[in-house]
């Protein structure tokens, strides 16, 4: 992982939908996962529902986190949908 | 102690283990949940359990040191399977030990449905030629807000 | 079932039989209490529990009739030593399966409060070369009227 | 038993400070349990804690009881302290 890009994980139905487990993106300031997701839901197509109706769960680098967590050059992000575990 | 793995899991193991936690353990509280016919679907063959390797191990010691900061936790234990899974299989596993059964039924409960809305495991039902993606229940996340 | 009996039990061989209670099983949550090194006086090394035979099977089958009615309990198993039992010794198994977690939880956790104040066993604690019979406690009548 | 009499059982403590296992009581009309604590604490000595400060509890033919639970021929009674065990 080069320090100037995060990586973005997906996990269970959205990454089947996304045919995406992981993709490195470029890190740039200020930047928060609200942006990662807005970004990548402008792609179209099953892209679009990481802002559609459907909950999308965020975590960077394995803790829980929100729209509004900022991240940074290095960090794992992750969006999922809710768990089903147990 | 967490674990997460393809292979089944005994809980006669992990009874024994919680029980040889000392003197003082005047009470173990277990639960194990296991693959059900009757899931989203009618006629579920069985189950595929996908996991965050690496957070899921970090949410569950969460939820233990939580647990041991509210109850008497003398020892826990976590146990959750993953990969594919037949009907009536073993999936999870938590055992609690405690002095008092107070805390152990509260601790092992509470790490129980913690689990269900907290810790990043998925799982998809298997109903002969189909498969899905179970979706969270509203139930789980109630029980689960029940103990803030 | 509801067994009380002198000899040691094995939780193993009653979890796999609860287990065993067919396909729509989806959640087995057990206890067990052992002796502990603390009761109402220090240093104790061993117990001796008498009952009223025949009451006490009764009674116990009346808590598991009852949360029968409160909870989906498709199995329910109770066994509790009575005589002579040294420390870290088991002293009482309560298991039930269920559909779904919460209603096991619920059943065994109640079957367990209430069996404490309704159940005609009585424990006398062993230290050294004294015994003295256990008072009930206050906070086990809690416990078991919050099921109310 | 006679079809004239009860049983009356003790259990833990009060058995062991009474020294009785079970005794036979004749059965009068429109007995109670009450009546036969009151009874037997007339007979005084350790007797008396039957009536005295410490709870006890009653169950009649193997089911709980009270003070004011009737009493006939052939019932087993039964005496004894708050229950302790699990």
């Amino acid at each position: 992982m080069s320090t100037e890009t995060l990586t973005v994980r997906f996990f269970a139905r959205l990454r089947e939908e996304l045919d995406t487990e992981s993709l490195e993106l470029p890190a740039s300031p200020n930047l928060t996962t609200g942006d990662i997701l807005a970004e990548l839901a402008s792609r179209g197509g099953p892209w679009s529902q990481l802002q559609g109706d459907q909950p999308v769960m965020i975590a960077v680098n394995q803790a829980m986190a929100k729209p509004s967590t900022p991240v940074k050059a290095g960090d794992e992000v992750a969006f999922f949908p809710p768990v089903t575990g147990g | 102690m967490i674990t997460v793995q393809t292979d089944d899991f005994d809980p006669a193991a992990e009874y024994q283990a919680l029980r040889d936690s000392g003197a003082g353990t005047g009470a173990i509280a277990t639960f194990t949940g296991l693959v059900r016919d009757s899931g989203d679907l009618q006629g579920v063959t069985g189950l595929y359990l996908e996991h965050y390797p690496g957070m899921t191990e970090q949410v569950i010691q969460g939820l233990i040191d939580q647990a041991s900061q509210r109850w008497d936790v003398r020892k826990a234990r976590v146990i959750h399977r993953v990969g594919r899974l037949d009907l009536c299989d073993q999936i999870v596993f938590v055992g609690v030990c405690s002095a008092h059964r107070g805390d152990s039924f509260a601790a092992c409960e509470f790490i129980m449905d913690a689990l269900k809305t907290s810790a990043p495991f998925w799982k998809k039902e298997i109903t002969g030629d189909t498969e899905h993606w179970v979706e969270q229940k509203a139930s789980d996340r109630d029980r689960s807000q029940a103990w803030d």
